[in-house]
């Protein structure tokens, strides 16, 4: 694509502002700077111990919390799990409304481009170590949504995805075979994803804002 | 719906009714005569209600097809009001004073095909597609496959079939 | 002033039992709840594991000072309120810290860990903290009246406000219990259990599905794990107030377990069956159904 | 000594020499007049110096050698020797102040201010009833000349319409005396007594007519419309003189018939005076012309001094005292008045905020108001305390109830006055600069001090002005133009000093009392070095203040007591009228003190039983049925101080309106006022049934409805300083309830939250004053955020709102703990239910007052905000000490005082032993329970830093937003409407009943005021028939007694 097209403008509130303070001197107010943290994501190395980390992984597969944010079609699929008849909260899953106490997304099918600049917030927001599972073939290679002009079509591309659940939409069984297949990863501490969103983050972030064009929040989200 | 036809023409000058179904027909008017036709529809004839606006690229004819459904509630009846604008440059009379709806249709129209509403509130800010810089995507010259290849990273080895083809493969390999 | 040294030990090891139990029984009681929507619901070790897990989680941000304060002071609420109570009657070894205050020192220390946690979600800055914390306060100005009001008649019955004094009144049969001595305290002090369980009808104040999840919105990680520690000691803690108030207190520990399991069953019972009342709607629930039974609980005794 | 009878000759002389003079020497006439008034001044005052040392006795002047009733004779005594220095020198005064008119007019006008002079000092001197009529004739002849001084139109007119009533009343005093002569054969005045006129044939109807044509004289009301014209239009110099002078004369004229008269016409003479008081007072309500409203209050002040006349049977030997203390303390404040008002240009009320930036006139302002209302140190307070004493000593009730009534109108539209004058917009017009005038009323304000000082020395209650706190108040006066630190220096050793002094006189109860207002207001003193410059105005306002609760705390007599607590009213509403946009709740603030000073005189009044001496502790000896009306009265008095529920709605204003430092000050400390009131109250009466109803338990419902209110009012505050102000409402609640608990523990509480409330109020105001200064608001949902950026201020306030909380382990809980100790003892057990829900509900506002100040985000223009000023902070830090150290060792405090307490209430002490206080209910260790908290809170603090300790420090956007990002911090602050569903569930409550049940009280006043107001047409035959209605009904009232 040609990259002569202008970069659209700054949001207002992002603007830097000149305001008064009461005491009467004028100071200028950089959003960004001011209320973010720019801090870069580090690596964030395992318990130094091996028998620590491996009781910690094993207390991690246990315990995934998903966040509850449905980002397609296939969150219809996820309610299903917490219903009678699959009952995830036997494996020890459950859904937690906020990122910040979740370890696992769901990315659940088609993604699009606006909804990718909140799964990025959201993912970023999570705390180490945090496990990504893609939920359909839009996920992998856009599905049906292959040509289309605001759907990704390669998740992996924006963040580091542990697993994907094929099938469109994938049953809830299948759901249940990822979530036990991710728990195998995490067990076997393969699932480092969020190290290696760290390790990473140049290519990461150049991917996400080659679709994102207004990029309008700090480089990572705390 | 023949007579509503009838009586409009007498005071506008209107292209053919196409008739769709009995409660459903379209016309064709100038551009400029639409402002009064559509307010002489709403003040006289009971089109209180805009039910939409919508675009059609016709790309070959080089113009933009504005729709305007208008419905009387009354009479249970639809009338599509269809104006043909040249695409370049795309730009059209706002409404947005006889519909405040309108407003929102316009601003759709603006992201997703490029026609212009000069006046019409918010009409220059992003209405769904956050920081869209190209072409707008309901253009028809704009190609999404295109797009998509060069922007979003397609996954090598991923091949499309024609559905018809492959249930038949799939199902019937014997017949093939 | 001698102090014995001993009595920490001892109130270790009442923490300890304590805490463990609480974990055990939230997830039994989990499970319980979800038997009633016909799922098995999770393994009761389930606690254990989300404990580890978010010990182990490698990340973590703070908002500031009292943000960095607010689960410490939410769990020293809590454990400091179990060991101002004494938890077995007759014992010397599980009765804790009580000889530093009374009745009413436990009643007040019950506020220490909302107030601290309020102002720790407060500096996160997040409008939902502070959305939940009105709506919680909000409750509790309520909640909290038939309560003290039930403690009032009690302690004017029992002409003393010592937890244990009014757990030794209570002795001698089941007959000799407030339940039975006052049935209208009781129940007024019940009422309010309901509405400081943080169950249903009175859970708006975490409302998971419209201010997710309230004051604890920014909390992770090990301010989580703090925090769920103490989701596991502070029910008992005040169950354990209730009991010896009302239910003639426990002289050891089976009857501890028994007694507390089937105080903390009543709100979860009522909570599988009704839905979430507003704050409105919950604070004229309490002044019309549960501060009449106080007040005549008062003016009779 | 030289005759009192050059008085009336030097006057006359002058006025005839000046006649004589050719018209081109003003000068010379000018200096004539003055010199034969100031030899005038001079015989008076040789007479009074002669007469009131004792060196001489009254003398009978005979004019034609013999004796009456064969020729005129005049008398000076005392009371003719100041009446007559008063007139003449008013009438010095007002010649120089009327220098340029004087001039102008040329000697005509000297000659007629001669003989107005002269005939008003014949009125006072002349015992002969045909004399009276001649020199009533001069005065009034005089009267109607000085009147067309004025360069207003409307003067003349007025003139006009004063000369038909004149002549009225002349035709009616000369009938009057003809047909007195016929009965008697005698116009002398003594001879007529002795004679006893009325049992005479048409003895009666000879006297009603002198009598009311005398009273008539002094333009009662309501038929007074001429006079009021007059006030309004006439030169002021002269409207001082007719106020002042005339006036007085004609007093003392009713005065002299009256021995004529006998007891029979006493009431009558009351009746007029009163309805003339309380019905001008409440018209002047409605006045927004300076001159009429003067006049109005001229009305007023003369119809008291008739009332007072009209008891002279009950008064004795103190009667010149009294009627003397109101008369002159009237006449010179009056004088004053009108000579301040020829400075202004404009005529409205408003108009007199020209004066702001003319410190000596505002004192001098002030100092008038407080002459007239009769406010501590002067006269008319001395003389209305003895006055108030010997009506109740009598049993004349109504009497007290519709003076104090009418005194508080009057204080109510004359601060308003000064409220207005001080805080409205300032007039552009200038002040007039003459520095005569000025000398002259300045000359008024010397003489108001020194009447001060007069009657203070003849009262036997002793001298306010000889009281050292309050001298060191006044000092301050004088220290005015040095610079804040010094004089806040001064205060503050000062202050420490008295304490210091007075340590060992004091009980426990006194001492804790004393430590909070003392030493507790110089630790908020150290707050005022942040101010620059002079400050004038504030040290002398917060000294009287300081000065009366100093007083109050020590006083042992009814009489000290009732001056302190006028004092430190006084002060304090200066002290509040200070604040920004504070007018009208100054106002509501002084008028509600007033009314409940007034409400404590009547008490002690009551209770004293005519001995102006009452002691204290003679209260616990008042008895049945009196007891509980005291009670009521000093009890609802007491009450508009500490603002329970009904008499609350001036203090939310009032302490938020006030500045940084006053708001502490007037919170912490003078609320606390009315609580020490309580306390003496209930120490010595004990409890008291009302037809059958406990009188304690009535303030077990206040105290606790003004808790519930206070509380939930407060959790819907916007404002954090009116925040606080409302929660002192419910604080005082609590506090009252304990009291109201009459048992030992529930004392023990009231005091505990005496001195917490202080500190933590105290603090709270401080650091919220200190973050208002920074931010440029009060409202909080402006703020949020600002913890890092002032993290001191943080501090103080998360302090004190865990101690006002009840918080285990900081102090609060020590008042909680005892209060249910008490509480199990009480034999009344429904209010409780109040004070258990407004427990919780002080959570809803601390958590909102620290949420939205300190948490939450930080708004854009408040990113550099800097720590509040170091004297600001540098007192919140040594309270944070205090209460620290009070949470850990509350028996400092309450050990003795507990003792102390055990002499009214034996049961129920404490038992203070080792670290662990005991009740007969419970226990409480506070260093148990500290070191316990502490260590759970060390432990799970270090174990948090060891597993947490590479957390990220992120910034205030970085929260979890739904995916979003947050917009603005105005939009993410949680701040404003805070506790929406609470108001949705019991927002009924905080409807403002009672605050429009005084705006209707207000309401009905001024209506009342607006619509009597029209029976003054400006119409000279309305006014000549009403003068005549007047008459007749007074006649038919009479007749049919």
């Amino acid at each position: 694509m040609k990259d002569d097209f202008p970069t659209p403008p700054v949001r207002d509130e992002l603007k830097k502002r000149v305001v008064e303070t009461p005491d009467g001197q004028t100071i200028e107010i950089d959003p960004l700077r001011d209320y973010y943290c720019q801090s870069a994501p580090t690596v964030m190395p395992a318990a130094y111990s091996k028998i620590v980390e491996g009781l910690f992984n094993w207390a991690r597969a246990e315990s995934l919390w998903i966040l509850g944010f449905g980002t397609g079609c296939g969150a219809i699929e996820m309610r299903p799990l917490m219903t009678p008849r699959f009952d995830a909260y036997r494996y020890g899953i459950q859904w937690r409304p906020t990122p910040r106490q979740s370890n696992l997304f769901v990315i659940s099918g088609y993604l699009s481009v606006k909804t990718l600049k909140r799964v990025i917030r959201s993912y970023e927001q999570m705390p180490n170590p945090k496990y990504v599972v893609g939920l359909g073939s839009c996920t992998i290679n856009g599905g049906m949504y292959f040509d289309s002009y605001n759907t990704i079509t390669r998740l992996d591309q924006y963040l580091p995805v542990d697993v994907y659940i094929a099938g469109c939409m994938p049953r809830p069984e299948a759901l249940l075979a990822g979530f036990e297949e991710l728990k195998r990863i995490i067990r076997a501490g393969k699932a480092e994803g969020a190290n290696q969103y760290a390790e990473q983050f140049d290519w990461y972030k150049a991917n996400q804002k080659r679709v994102i064009h207004d990029w309008d929040m700090p480089d990572y989200n705390w | 719906m023949r007579d509503l036809y009838d009586r409009l023409k007498t005071a506008f000058p209107l292209g053919e009714l196409t008739e769709q179904r009995p409660d459903l027909a379209f016309v064709t008017v100038a551009k400029e005569q639409l402002r009064s036709l559509l307010l002489h529809l709403r003040d006289q004839e009971g089109f209180t209600h805009l039910v939409l606006l919508t675009a059609v690229d016709w790309l070959e004819e080089g113009n933009f097809q504005l729709t305007y459904l208008m419905n009387n509630r009354l009479a249970c009846r639809d009338l599509g009001v269809r104006v043909m604008l040249p695409r370049d440059p795309a730009s059209m009379d706002s409404i947005h004073d006889l519909w405040p709806t309108a407003a929102t249709y316009q601003r759709e129209l603006r992201e997703m095909f490029g026609i212009d509403f000069p006046g019409s509130p918010r009409v220059d800010e992003d209405f769904i597609l956050e920081g869209w810089i190209r072409t707008p995507p309901y253009r028809r010259d704009f190609d999404t496959l295109k797009f998509s290849d060069e922007v979003f990273a397609p996954r090598p080895g991923r091949a499309s079939s024609d559905p018809t083809e492959f249930m038949k493969q799939q199902l019937y390999p014997d017949k093939t | 002033m001698s102090f014995e040294w001993i009595k920490i030990p001892y109130a270790l090891l009442t923490l300890f039992i304590v805490a463990n139990y609480g974990f055990l029984l939230t997830a039994v009681m989990a499970k319980i709840a979800a038997r009633v929507g016909r799922r098995h619901g999770i393994p009761v070790w389930q606690n254990y594991v989300d404990l580890i897990k978010n010990y182990g989680l490698r990340s973590s941000i703070t908002h500031g000072v009292m943000f960095y304060l607010g689960p410490v002071f939410r769990l020293t609420g809590g454990v400091g309120l179990l060991m101002f109570v004494p938890t077995i009657y007759g014992t010397e070894m599980f009765s804790n810290m009580s000889f530093a205050g009374d009745l009413i020192l436990a009643l007040y220390f019950v506020f220490f860990g909302s107030l601290g946690m309020a102002l720790g979600a407060g500096e996160s800055g997040h409008p939902h903290s502070a959305i939940g914390v009105t709506r919680g306060l909000s409750q509790v100005t309520a909640a909290e009246l038939p309560f003290a009001l039930a403690v009032y008649a009690v302690a004017v019955q029992y002409q003393t406000l010592s937890v244990t004094e009014i757990v030794a009144a209570q002795q001698g049969g089941i007959l000799h219990w407030t339940l039975f001595s006052n049935p209208l305290a009781v129940a007024a002090a019940m009422l309010s259990f309901l509405g400081t369980m943080m169950r249903p009808p009175f859970d708006v104040v975490l409302a998971p599905q419209e201010i997710p999840i309230g004051p604890p919105t920014e909390y992770h990680s090990s301010y989580l794990a703090l925090m769920q520690t103490n989701r596991a000691i502070f029910p008992i803690a005040k169950i354990v107030i209730y009991m010896n108030l009302f239910f003639g207190g426990a002289a050891s520990w089976p009857v501890f377990f028994l007694k507390v399991f089937l105080i903390y069953l009543v709100s979860v019972i009522v909570g599988v069956v009704f839905p979430r009342f507003r704050v409105e709607q919950s604070i004229r629930w309490f002044l019309i159904w549960a501060v009449p039974l106080g007040i005549a609980a008062i003016l009779m005794v | 000594m030289v005759s009192a009878i050059y008085i009336l000759a030097v006057g006359l002389g002058a006025a005839f020499l000046i006649g004589l003079l050719r018209d081109e020497w003003r000068a010379g006439a000018y200096g004539v007049s003055l010199a034969a008034l100031a030899l005038m001044s001079l015989i008076s005052a040789g007479w009074v110096w002669v007469l009131a040392t004792g060196d001489g006795s009254a003398v009978d002047i005979m004019t034609a050698g013999t004796l009456p009733p064969y020729a005129i004779n005049l008398r000076m005594g005392l009371a003719e020797a100041v009446l007559t220095l008063l007139i003449n020198l008013t009438g010095l005064l007002s010649a120089v102040y009327l220098r340029d008119t004087l001039f102008k007019q040329g000697r005509r006008a000297l000659a007629t201010l001669l003989v107005f002079t002269m005939a008003a000092c014949g009125i006072v001197l002349t015992r002969d009833l045909f004399n009276l009529f001649v020199f009533f004739e001069l005065v009034a002849i005089a009267t109607g000349g000085l009147v067309l001084l004025s360069r207003d139109q409307r003067a003349l007119a007025a003139g006009f319409k004063y000369l038909v009533a004149s002549q009225v009343i002349t035709v009616l005093l000369l009938v009057g005396i003809i047909f007195a002569y016929h009965a008697t054969g005698t116009l002398n005045i003594d001879g007529m007594a002795e004679l006893s006129a009325l049992v005479l044939q048409g003895g009666a109807l000879a006297f009603f007519l002198m009598f009311i044509a005398i009273v008539l004289d002094l333009k009662p009301f309501p038929a007074n419309g001429w006079a009021l014209d007059i006030y309004e239009s006439a030169h002021p110099a002269f409207s001082a003189m007719l106020s002042a002078a005339s006036a007085s004369a004609a007093l003392f004229a009713a005065d002299k018939l009256l021995l004529i008269g006998g007891s029979t016409w006493l009431p009558v003479a009351t009746g007029i005076g009163l309805f003339g008081f309380v019905g001008a007072n409440l018209f002047a309500l409605a006045q927004t012309n300076d001159r009429r409203l003067l006049g109005y209050s001229s009305v007023a002040q003369v119809g008291l001094i008739l009332a007072v006349l009209g008891q002279r049977d009950l008064l004795g030997d103190r009667y010149l005292f009294i009627a003397g203390g109101i008369l002159l303390a009237h006449a010179l404040a009056k004088a004053g008045l009108f000579w301040l008002s020829g400075l202004i240009e404009g005529r409205k009320l408003t108009a007199w905020s020209a004066l702001q930036g003319h410190p000596i006139l505002i004192f001098a302002f002030a100092s008038f108001i407080a002459l007239l209302v009769g406010l501590p140190p002067f006269p008319g307070f001395y003389a209305k305390w003895e006055l108030v004493i010997a009506l109740a000593g009598q049993g004349r009730l109504a009497l007290i109830g519709l003076i104090l009534f009418g005194a508080l109108l009057e204080a109510g539209y004359l601060f308003r006055w000064f409220g207005q004058a001080l805080k409205r917009e300032r007039s552009l017009e200038p002040v007039a600069a003459s520095s005569f005038k000025r000398a002259v009323i300045l000359s008024a304000v010397a003489a108001g001090w020194g009447l001060g000082f007069i009657w203070g020395a003849l009262s036997p209650n002793g001298n306010l002005l000889l009281a050292l706190p309050l001298l060191f108040a006044l000092a301050f006066l004088a220290l005015e133009p040095l610079s804040v630190r010094i004089k806040n220096s001064v205060a503050i050793v000062g202050m420490v000093a008295w304490f210091l002094l007075t340590l060992p006189s004091y009980d426990p109860l006194q001492l804790i009392f004393a430590a909070v207002m003392l030493l507790g207001g110089a630790l908020i003193l150290l707050a005022s070095y942040q101010t620059q410059g002079q400050r004038i105005g504030f040290y002398p306002s917060a000294m009287l203040m300081y000065a009366g609760l100093a007083m109050l705390i020590v006083a042992e007599d009814a009489f000290s007591f009732f001056a302190a607590w006028e004092s430190l009213t006084i002060g304090s509403y200066f002290l509040i009228l200070r604040g920004q946009r504070s007018e009208p709740h100054a106002l509501s603030y002084m008028i509600f003190s007033l009314g409940g000073a007034f409400l404590i005189l009547a008490g002690f009044a009551l209770a004293a039983g005519g001995d102006p001496l009452f002691a204290l502790a003679g209260l616990a000896e008042v008895a049945a049925p009196i007891a509980p009306w005291v009670f009521l009265l000093l009890a609802i008095g007491f009450m508009t101080k500490t603002a329970a529920v009904g008499l609350h709605i001036w203090l939310p204003g009032a302490h938020a309106e006030a500045e940084t430092d006053v708001s502490p000050m007037v919170s912490g400390i003078l609320l606390k006022a009315g609580l020490f009131g309580l306390f003496v109250l209930l120490m010595a009466m004990g409890s008291q049934q009302l037809y059958g109803v406990e009188l304690t338990h009535l303030l077990l419902w206040i105290g606790a409805l003004s808790a519930l209110i206070g509380n939930l009012m407060a959790a819907f505050q916007e404002d954090a300083k009116r925040l606080l102000a409302y929660s002192s409402i419910g604080q005082m609640g609590y506090a009252l309830f304990g009291l109201a608990m009459m048992n030992h523990l529930g004392w023990l509480m009231a005091l505990m939250f005496v001195i917490n409330h202080f500190i933590y109020k105290s603090m709270l105001f401080l650091s919220v004053g200190g973050v208002a200064k920074r931010t440029g608001t009060r409202d909080m949902y402006r703020m949020g955020g600002l913890i890092t950026l002032m993290p001191l201020s943080f501090i103080a306030v998360l302090i004190g709102i865990i101690a006002m909380s009840g918080v285990p382990p900081l102090s609060g809980f020590g008042g909680r703990w005892i209060f249910y100790n008490a509480i199990l003892t009480a034999e009344y057990r429904l209010p409780m239910i109040l004070i258990f829900i407004s427990g919780p509900i002080a959570f809803l506002y601390l958590f909102r007052l620290i949420h939205t100040i300190f948490l939450g985000q930080l708004k854009d223009e408040h990113r550099r905000v800097k720590e509040a000023p170091f004297w600001l902070v540098l007192p919140q830090m040594i309270f944070v000490a205090f209460l620290l150290v009070f949470a850990l060792v509350p028996g400092l405090a309450l050990r003795r005082v507990d003792a102390y307490i055990s002499q009214f209430h034996p049961s129920g002490a404490l038992g203070w032993e080792g670290l662990t206080i005991t009740s007969d209910f419970g226990y409480w260790s506070p260093i148990s329970i500290m070191i316990v908290v502490g260590v759970i809170f060390a432990s799970l603090f270090a174990w948090l830093v060891f597993v947490n300790r590479k957390a990220q420090k992120v910034k205030q956007f970085n929260i979890v937003f739904a995916g979003e990002r947050p917009f603005r911090p105005e939009t993410t602050h949680f701040a404003w409407n805070f506790f929406a569903p609470y108001r949705k569930a019991l927002g009924f409550m905080t409807e403002p009943l009672v605050e429009r049940f005084w705006a209707a009280v207000v309401d009905l006043l001024h209506a009342c005021a607006e619509l009597f107001r029209r029976l003054y047409t400006g119409n000279g035959q309305t006014y000549a028939i009403q003068l005549l209605a007047f008459v007749v009904v007074v006649y038919l009232l009479r007749t049919g007694l």
